[in-house]
């Protein structure tokens, strides 16, 4: 067990060195120039030139990366090109409402999409089911942002539930913070109920057609004893798999919807810093949405042993 | 079909692969999805021949009009007709959609079979694909479309490559199962070679799957051109889609709805029938759920 | 042959089935018709029939647990103690199951939670029927874990399924439907799965605790040897109906209808076929000191291989069919799947027509492919599901350069040859039976012409009459071809049917090895006359209605 | 808009949804309504304040925050005339030496007092990065604190406007900070953000590109005199002062609707309706000049290198079609052919008859047909991601389309464009021929601060045109004594550069700001400025 976990820790590894060499290089390819943002509108080009050699920006490709790399190693995220605020101040201050709004929209998204999904597949081809996939459908096709105007407009505008934008910590208000967070984590959820509901669904198809499903009814166990404590389990592990790769989905979500409700999130700061071509920024927070997502997935997989005793590594 | 006139073909693989059983028991929502979804993309395809504007032409005096007789659907912030801009629009998107399904399936393919038979490049593969699943797709995307502009052709292949690594899995997957059936092995047996099982034996096996993932990735193009509009990073908008139509409508949505909510409907109707469609075609397609069924 | 013949005519009807039929969902095809059958305090009644038959759906109309939506009850009544189980609320339902009825299912792999512990498995059903404690539970659970002869019940009680044997899982079944004493015990083709030794005990476990509490036992089977070994009374199916019932005894010699016959005379007997004269032809195929080991490296640890077989010799004539005989895990298939290089063999030599083939790569070996031919056991995955039967039958002689229309003209031969019609090469492998699949399984490795024929449990998939059917195929196509076969079975009866000579694997080596006459009869290794001693109704001659001359 | 709240809402709720959703709609609906601090203003400025260097940077965003945390020596007055703010002046009566007497009680945010030392080392580095402080300092002889409040600047010749220069209020006015700080390089940021303006930076709750706090100085010390945009007194009535970030115009409307901010600096004209039916919210015009749209072509390259098809290109042009296409409304935007700017100092029109007269494409055609066009495709750079500048190219495209040039739109984003345009190579080669920007008038009000009037080739601004006339006249210009003198030569300018297509102005907008009707006194000038604000 535990040199399984050593040796998938290890094979982060690769991934992520190729990951930090695509960002680099990718960056370097784009056209843009953070001299030309940092500077404004009326620099002149021989000014240009002179920060861009402060910033260290002349320097060969391969000198800036072994740079970046080394500089990484020592934890050291660099410095704003733009702001010049250490990066890692930057995300600090950032990352906890994205943080607080994924956990909060995952947490629903969970606690809604489960029964959703194993009420469907337990009243399978009713009129239940069809809801659900109706909805689980239509959770993928509408756009994050038209959800959010269209909450906005009704929850907020119209009846005046909840603030219109905002942000506000957990820690300072907890109250506070929910007003503002519901809304954004209900946009976010949406989609991901979708995912989940479906997956729950098929998962626990699947598993209700087992024999031992078969057996716990013999047994004349409840059907909800059947279906959450004897199905639900074995329907987990795809459900996991889906709530982990539905992780990535997550961040595309939150990107926008923090545009939408005005969150100071590590989203938009991600997107500012590439329409900025604040290079230090936007690979340190690439890695870091990389490393995430392989972290959420490392565990999730190491926790498939803890659902499934059949799973030895 | 297949009489004694041709070998084995893959030809014949493909028409094997799509020869399904006879009783499809298709419900109506289906049927009306596929219906939908022709509407919409004769419109679009037609769309120059009817359309009351040209899409791009401005009209200072008539900025932000709610839907009337002349304006159909309404006007937007320079004064251009909604619904010639919506259905002009509706050809770029499906363009993209279309564009990245077909691939990042097509590459998809190439290199998951390649992956799922030899192991050497596999493990060398696999690890360059989870690097890029990684990567989160949409800032991947706005990264790649700030990188080659903003022009159709690089939306979808900042689209394409995101999505190529779950293609590649899908592929090895069905590969790496298929492998292993008893009718692969009995090829082995009867002496094919290895680039004769991969043809005719297992590229045909990943067919039903690549057809479901692509309907899937076509609709999520489609949805995330939007997305990229909406951060910045989408189509010009010279050229309109519904992505961009929308991204530029968002700041008067509430002086004029109809920029987000018709375009915004549109496009999810069109991106429901996709779905609809793949989900009957994996219901059809997934032996697994048939089984099921039976 | 001992039959179990108490009178229970006096004993109280537990279990009571009128007319009761079952349809599918919105259509009138019924799966059951009209059928009737009682079961009495102390009586094992055997539901015998091939697949299809209606026997699960019986079972599981009784337990009311058809699939909702795709099978109803659409008339007559299940009787037990007096209540109409079909008029029950699925409450009250839910009361009688595990406390009166209980059930026992063929896979105890899959029929068992996998990420339950087992004994929390069966505590479960005293928790939700019983009031007792937590602690009397587990006494009551250990106390039955006990009963079925489990080997440390503490630990056992603790274990995963996984982490079990077929036959102790089998047992946790059993323990979990009679922890209640319940009055029924329906047992559904509970022995199918698991090997034949561990059949033998299973089955006499059943009985043991039948005696003890006077359990009525409904007992569905499609194998007539369990039927011999543990029948009261007998009810035959066939098509949903209920052909034949009568007592086990004279069912066996006096069968009254024409099916009960055939089916009894598909029994494959465990005399050995009468032997053929030693063939002078040249061996094709030579097995000498192979030895498979799986796995055994891995990148950062390197650990220790399974050994799958090791020192395996023998040879092959041509005209002959050499069986290898084992349980599951004995390394039968391992090396068949080594000789055809299906996997490669870690250690040895194998010659196939002279050619020695065990070292070549991939590449080298394909020109030599068509020597040796395969067919698989299970007859829904080894056609490819979108080729039509001429593309299967046709890809072997086209690799090796055949023209299509040449190769064309040999599949319709072939498949006239294994009794199917000429017009079958157009169509696909779903519009086939499983024998017939077979068959066309067959004619695809014919079709090469081959010096040898593997079959790797060919028919343990298949009903008996098909079952018998096949292996009559077999032996006509070994006739006028005169392929060696070498033929891997776990079925006993099957092996004396077509086997010329015998090996008996256990735990990846051989045991013994002989002609079949002798390895079968006069059994020198202790394995294998374990195999024979437990081997249901040995003593029986099906086909013949009569006891075994030489028992 | 403003819909009450129905009274028996929870009610009708709970027959819908579960208990659970009551619980949590009616324990979070409630104080949603909660309104701002009352001694906080909140408010929206147009962009995310990423660079916090006054001098390295131009835009516009770290300008104000410059007013905000620092005070300057001279402020012009709504009149555009230089007044004193932290120090009065002298003039020798040869015009070459300057004297700067602070004025008591100015400090700097850390507690030390404000010296001739720290005005030196900042005017000296202002100088290093400013183009019209950098004229000057091509004059100087000497800059030094003669004692610890007087500053002494010695000319070589006479620098007439050299106090308006000071007192400029854009692109980069020579803000005050302590001498440790403005000893860094001018080509690298600083690291420390300490003025002696009427407000504080509060650096812990600073998050680049979303929010900046301000608290009110304590100690500042404001001029007797009443405020007159960045002259006079600086009274600051409020204690704190946020700036915010709304990627969304939509959103941060809808936060000052619903009353979460006090303030928007511009507010995107068709979303005003929506205001205006608000009655606690107040729209209304702050700054009279606003902004100049201009384009600039490339004069390195054909087919713009050819004078006579930059003409023709200017004529093409019409204004009215621009603005209508930017602004819509023609209450907030002007035609004006000024390149100073209209109802400036220096404003004149000489050479803009096409351009405000609804272009003249016939005119256009011909002129290009007698300079021989041969139909080389003109690179235009669209920016996709600036709201500002999406109409420009495409209205511009379809004009010049119209008097015959082939025109390549190639969109990109403003980053994409910002690169590009500093590239020399020809336009096939990653180069380009026009782009599009904008300027607010205060920095284009004067040959000294205008950046496109620079003649001296590559050294100059992008397009880099080499024009010695034009250099001839900004030395004229400099000489000027007079405002007479300096409209004078005003107005040869205007001629030299419309004639010469240095730039082409398409004409002048306005971006209203928005207020909740509870926040009064706002200074009506083109920065905004938050001492004088009161809030109710």
């Amino acid at each position: 067990m535990l040199g399984y976990i050593i040796r998938r820790v290890l094979a982060v590894v690769p991934v992520m060195v190729i990951v930090a060499l695509f960002v680099f290089l990718m960056l370097r390819l784009t056209p843009g120039d953070p001299a030309a943002i940092l500077a404004g509108d009326s620099a002149t080009p021989a000014q240009l030139d002179r920060i861009r050699e402060n910033l260290g920006l002349n320097e060969p490709l391969h000198t800036q990366f072994i740079g970046w790399v080394t500089q990484m190693f020592r934890g050291d995220l660099g410095v704003s090109l733009i702001s010049k605020t250490p990066v890692s101040t930057m995300i600090g201050q950032r990352i906890w409402p994205t943080l607080n709004i994924a956990v909060l929209t995952i947490t629903l998204s969970v606690l809604i999409a489960i029964p959703m999904g194993v009420i469907a597949a337990w009243r399978h081809r009713s009129w239940v089911d069809y809801a659900v996939m109706t909805f689980s459908v239509l959770g993928f096709s509408v756009p994050v942002f038209v959800i959010g105007y269209v909450f906005i407009q009704i929850f907020a505008i119209e009846l005046r539930w909840f603030p219109v934008q905002g942000y506000m910590a957990p820690s300072r208000d907890f109250v506070g913070f929910l007003q503002r967070a519901v809304l954004p984590a209900f946009t976010l959820a949406t989609i991901y109920v979708a995912l989940i509901a479906r997956m729950t669904r098929a998962s626990m198809l699947d598993v209700l057609g087992e024999d031992y499903v078969r057996t716990a009814r013999a047994k004349g166990l409840r059907e909800n004893v059947v279906l959450f404590r004897h199905a639900l389990r074995n329907a987990a592990v795809p459900i996991m798999t889906i709530i982990g790769t539905g992780f990535a989905l997550l961040i595309a979500g939150v990107v926008v919807t923090e545009s939408v409700f005005n969150i100071p999130g590590v989203g938009r700061l991600t997107v500012d810093a590439i329409l900025a071509r604040d290079y230090p920024v936007i690979q340190a927070m690439i890695l870091l949405t990389a490393g995430l997502y392989v972290l959420v997935n490392l565990v999730i997989d190491i926790s498939y042993t803890l659902i499934d005793p059949r799973i030895r590594y | 079909m297949a009489h004694a006139t041709q070998p084995a073909s893959a030809m014949q693989a493909l028409l094997g692969a799509l020869s399904l059983p006879r009783r499809w028991r298709i419900g109506a929502g289906p049927i009306i999805a596929a219906v939908v979804l022709l509407v919409i993309v004769l419109s679009a395809l037609l769309a120059p021949l009817y359309v009351p504007y040209d899409p791009m032409q401005m009209n200072s005096l008539n900025r932000l009009q709610p839907a009337t007789a002349d304006h159909l659907l309404g006007t937007d912030q320079y004064g251009r007709d909604l619904f010639s801009r919506i259905m002009i629009g509706g050809r770029v998107s499906l363009l993209i959609g279309v564009g990245a399904a077909v691939f990042s399936v097509l590459v998809g393919l190439l290199i998951g079979l390649v992956s799922g038979f030899f192991r050497i490049a596999d493990a060398i593969i696999m690890r360059i694909m989870d690097s890029l699943m990684a990567i989160p797709a949409i800032l991947l995307a706005i990264a790649l479309v700030a990188l080659n502009g903003p022009s159709v052709w690089s939306v979808i292949v900042a689209i394409t490559i995101p999505e190529v690594p779950r293609v590649v899995r899908l592929v090895r997957s069905v590969v790496l199962g298929a492998r292993e059936e008893p009718y692969v092995e009995a090829a082995i047996a009867l002496g094919s070679g290895m680039f004769g099982i991969l043809w005719k034996h297992l590229m045909p096996n990943t067919l039903p799957a690549l057809i479901v993932q692509g309907t899937y990735i076509c609709a999520s193009a489609i949805l995330t051109e939007a997305l990229l509009s909406f951060l910045g990073a989408g189509v010009s908008t010279e050229i309109p889609t519904w992505g961009n139509i929308m991204a530029e409508g968002r700041t008067y949505f509430q002086v004029n709805p109809g920029l987000i909510f018709w375009t915004g409907a549109v496009l999810s109707l069109c991106i429901l029938s996709i779905n609809l469609l793949g989900d009957t075609a994996r219901d059809m397609l997934d032996p697994r759920l048939k089984k099921r069924e039976a | 042959m001992q039959f179990k013949t108490a009178d229970l005519s006096a004993a109280p009807v537990v279990l009571s089935i009128r007319q009761l039929s079952v349809g599918l969902s919105g259509e009138t095809t019924k799966v059951l018709d009209a059928i009737s059958l009682d079961v009495r305090e102390g009586e094992t009644a055997c539901l015998v029939g091939e697949s299809g038959s209606g026997k699960s759906v019986t079972s599981l109309a009784v337990m009311g647990l058809l699939q909702k939506g795709s099978l109803e009850v659409t008339g007559g009544e299940i009787v037990l103690d007096g209540n109409d189980l079909l008029r029950l609320t699925p409450s009250q339902m839910r009361r009688i199951r595990a406390q009166r009825i209980a059930m026992i299912f063929q896979e105890p792999m899959t029929a068992l939670n996998p990420v339950m512990r087992v004994g929390e498995q069966i505590a479960e059903v005293l928790k939700t029927h019983t009031d007792m404690s937590a602690g009397d539970c587990k006494a009551r659970v250990l106390e039955i874990m006990e009963q079925v002869h489990l080997p440390e019940v503490p630990r056992i009680y603790r274990s995963y399924p996984h982490q079990l044997s077929g036959g102790q899982r089998q047992r946790i079944m059993i323990a979990m439907a009679l922890v209640l004493e319940p009055k029924l015990l329906i047992a559904d083709e509970p022995t199918t799965a698991l090997d034949v030794t561990t059949q033998a005990q299973i089955l006499s476990l059943i009985a043991e605790l039948q005696e003890r509490h006077g359990t009525a036992v409904l007992f569905i089977t499609h194998d007539m040897g369990v039927v011999a070994e543990v029948a009261h009374t007998v009810h035959v199916m066939q098509h949903g109906r209920i052909v034949e019932q009568a007592p086990v005894e004279s069912l066996l010699r006096r069968p009254r209808e024409d099916y009960t016959r055939t089916l009894l005379s598909s029994v494959p007997s465990l005399v050995p076929r009468h032997v053929r004269a030693e063939s002078r032809q040249q061996e094709v195929l030579e097995v000498r000191g192979m030895r498979k080991v799986y796995g055994g490296n891995g990148w950062f640890l390197r650990r220790p291989g399974t050994l799958a077989a090791r020192d395996i010799d023998f040879s092959v004539v041509r005209g002959r069919t050499l069986g290898i005989v084992g349980e599951s895990g004995s390394g039968k298939s391992t090396v068949a799947r080594c000789i055809m290089r299906l996997v490669d063999p870690t250690e040895g030599e194998v010659r196939v027509a002279g050619i020695e083939i065990a070292r070549l790569s991939r590449r080298a070996l394909r020109p030599h492919r068509k020597h040796f031919q395969v067919v698989f056991q299970d007859p829904f995955r080894s056609l490819n599901p979108r080729w039509t039967i001429a593309m299967s039958l046709t890809e072997g002689p086209l690799n090796y350069g055949m023209r299509y229309s040449e190769s064309f003209a040999r599949a319709e031969e072939m498949i006239e040859l294994v009794g199917l019609p000429r017009d079958s090469l157009h169509r696909y492998p779903h519009q086939f039976s499983g024998g017939q699949r077979q068959r066309i399984a067959i004619a695809r490795a014919i079709m090469m012409r081959p010096d040898v024929l593997v079959a790797d449990e060919a028919v343990s998939a298949l009903d008996v009459s098909v079952q018998a059917q096949v292996l009559k195929l077999l032996g006509d196509i070994q006739q006028k071809l005169g392929v060696a076969i070498l033929f891997i079975t776990h079925d006993l009866r099957v092996a004396a049917q077509i086997c010329d000579d015998v090996i008996v694997m256990q735990h990846g080596a051989i045991v013994e090895q002989g002609p079949a006459a002798a390895v079968l009869s006069a059994p020198r290794h202790e394995y294998t006359q374990q195999l024979i001693n437990a081997a249901p109704g040995r003593h029986w001659d099906f086909a013949n209605f009569r006891e075994l001359e030489t028992a | 808009m403003s819909k009450p709240i129905p009274t028996n809402a929870g009610a009708k709720i709970a027959k819908w949804q579960g208990g659970l959703a009551v619980a949590m709609v009616g324990a979070l609906s409630l104080p949603a309504m909660a309104q701002t601090d009352a001694d906080t203003i909140t408010a929206v400025m147009h962009s995310g304040l990423r660079v916090l260097d006054p001098i390295i940077t131009t835009a516009h965003i770290t300008r104000n925050h410059g007013y905000m945390i620092y005070d300057v020596l001279l402020a012009s007055d709504e009149e555009f005339n230089p007044q004193p703010q932290m120090a009065d002046w002298e003039v020798s009566d040869d015009g070459l030496v300057y004297t700067f007497r602070l004025r008591e009680g100015l400090t700097f945010h850390d507690g030390e007092p404000v010296t001739a030392a720290d005005v030196v080392a900042s005017l000296q580095r202002w100088g290093e990065r400013d183009s019209g402080g950098q004229l000057i300092f091509d004059v100087t002889e000497s800059l030094e604190a003669s004692d610890d409040r007087t500053v002494t600047w010695t000319l070589s010749e006479p620098f007439a406007p050299l106090v308006e220069v000071l007192a400029k209020q854009s692109a980069v006015p020579p803000f005050i900070m302590p001498a440790r700080i403005a000893e860094t390089s001018a080509d690298s940021s600083i690291s420390e953000h300490i003025g002696s303006g009427p407000f504080r930076f509060v650096e812990e709750e600073y998050e680049p590109g979303v929010s900046v706090t301000y608290e009110r100085f304590e100690d500042y010390v404001p001029r007797e005199e009443e405020p007159s945009w960045m002259a006079g007194g600086k009274v600051v009535n409020v204690e704190r002062v946020v700036w915010t970030t709304m990627p969304d115009a939509q959103t941060a409307v809808n936060a000052l609707s619903a009353g979460e901010i006090d303030y928007i600096e511009q507010v995107q004209v068709d979303l005003l309706p929506i205001l205006e039916s608000n009655p606690d919210v107040v729209v209304e015009t702050r700054d009279p000049y606003g902004y100049q749209t201009m384009g600039r072509l490339n004069f390195k390259h054909p087919p713009f290198d050819d004078k006579q098809i930059r003409q023709a290109a200017l004529m093409a042009l019409n204004q009215e079609d621009v603005l209508a296409a930017m602004m819509g409304d023609p209450e907030h935007y002007e035609v004006c052919g000024a390149i100073f700017g209209c109802n400036t100092p220096l404003a004149d029109d000489t050479g803009s008859e096409t351009l405000t007269g609804g272009g003249d494409p016939e005119g256009a055609r011909q002129l290009l047909e007698e300079a021989g066009y041969d139909g080389t495709p003109v690179v235009l750079m669209q920016p996709t991601d600036v709201s500002s500048l999406t109409a420009q190219p495409v209205v511009a495209a379809q004009a010049l389309r119209n008097a015959g040039f082939e025109v390549d739109m190639q969109p990109m984003d403003w980053q994409t464009l910002v690169n590009r345009r500093a590239s020399m190579s020809a336009p096939d080669d990653g180069g380009w021929n026009i782009f599009f920007t904008n300027w607010m008038v205060p920095e284009i009000t004067s040959p000294l601060i205008s950046v496109m009037l620079n003649g001296r080739g590559e050294e100059g601004w992008f397009g880099w045109p080499e024009d010695e006339r034009l250099e001839e006249l900004r030395a004229e210009f400099i000489a000027a004594e007079s405002l007479e003198e300096q409209q004078e030569v005003a107005r040869k300018l205007q001629a030299h550069t419309l004639d010469e297509v240095i730039y082409i102005p398409l004409g002048q907008y306005n971006m209203p700001q928005a207020r909740r009707d509870n926040l009064t006194d706002m200074i009506p000038s083109p920065v905004p400025v938050f001492w004088n604000v009161q809030k109710q």
